[in-house]
């Protein structure tokens, strides 16, 4: 299954892409892909927070992924 | 009932007056407007511009549930919430927020709100410019 | 410190916007603007419009100790009260309390806090002028 | 000793007269005064409060009056 994610803010930085392209077995639920991306990018530990977005909506982490799915990293905002 | 709502995010001037005229309505006592600007400052690290960013289309839904979740709590009439993107030199407006509602308490509780839960929840980034180094906000340790 | 407060009671239309910006600084990470309407109600009695008069000399003197005050509990920057007089159509502006300070909650709660002590103390009065009757507002039963 | 006093809001409509011109003797205080303004125009007693306001600030009922002070009825407050 091959996904989309965009990262914004600083995970853009960490990651050095705005978008990733991922085909990874195993990352099938929001929760897989937060812990695929802090394992991958070590820098992303050092946010309060790394959140996923699945549909333009923040997803808890047993929210399953599926092909077609708009996905987006959400590190710490600070908007305002 | 909340009788109208109004949300933007955009790269242009916000205009706070707008929104002020927006929440207007004659069968309310009054409006309560925030306008968050670019502050010379976080504590000690001087501060030159900032650069936001946002998810836009998730932004625009997350202000609409804030909003909303305003609208439940306090008896909120009209409502205009507005972000500006892009570049900000020192005191240009980063944020409107503005709310009426018949009695000036609530008014005041539910702009207080809505500025609070866009802070923790809305999907926009700002990155200080600063002679110390460039950083991005919330992220700092 | 207080860096700027303006007091203005005047017949002529007031300009929030004039307030918001004259409270603007860049050392202050925003602006919190009330504004209070004639609203076409008062529970259930309806109102035409509002007939304002003030003890004005003494009003200028209250405002500004009511605005030291508001400065001496929280740390705010800049400060602006004006206040029509006259009589108001519904919808228009009778009072603008614009307050600018580091951080956004004590923005807020100087400005309740104005308008608070504003409604308690300044000699001013206003008349409703209603289909069910003129009255002075606070001195009914 | 005679006393001007400006009457503003319901207090004008309740003593008929915007200003009002005083010699009674006793009335030294700011609380005789007002005790005076209560008897002379009973209607008064119809409101929350009457406060007497000397020079321009509002006055204790101890204040003493002098020849000249600036004097004003201050109805109950409706502003804003």
């Amino acid at each position: 299954m091959k996904l989309f994610i965009t990262c914004f803010g600083p995970a853009r930085e960490i990651t050095g892409q705005r978008q990733l392209e991922l085909d990874v077995p195993g990352v099938t639920t929001a929760g897989a892909l937060r812990s695929y991306l802090l394992n991958t990018w070590p820098d992303f530990r050092s946010l309060d927070v790394v959140r996923v977005a699945v549909n333009q909506a923040y997803a808890e982490d047993d929210l399953t992924i599926n092909e077609g799915d708009e996905l987006a990293i959400i590190p710490p905002v600070s908007g305002g | 009932m909340m009788k109208a709502k109004d949300i933007q995010i955009k790269e242009i001037p916000l205009d706070p007056e707008w929104c002020r005229t927006f929440v207007s309505d004659v069968s309310c006592g009054g409006q309560v407007t925030f306008t968050g600007t670019v502050r010379n400052h976080t504590g000690d690290r001087k501060v030159e511009r900032l650069e936001y960013e946002a998810y836009v289309p998730m932004a625009m839904k997350v202000l609409e549930q804030i909003i909303d979740r305003a609208g439940e709590r306090y008896p909120i009439i009209r409502c205009a919430v507005h972000h500006r993107l892009g570049s900000l030199e020192l005191g240009t407006s980063a944020v409107v927020v503005a709310v009426a509602a018949a009695h000036r308490k609530e008014a005041f509780e539910a702009c207080m709100f809505i500025i609070d839960e866009l802070k923790k929840d809305a999907p926009i980034w700002k990155k200080e410019i600063s002679p110390q180094g460039d950083e991005w906000v919330s992220s700092r340790p």
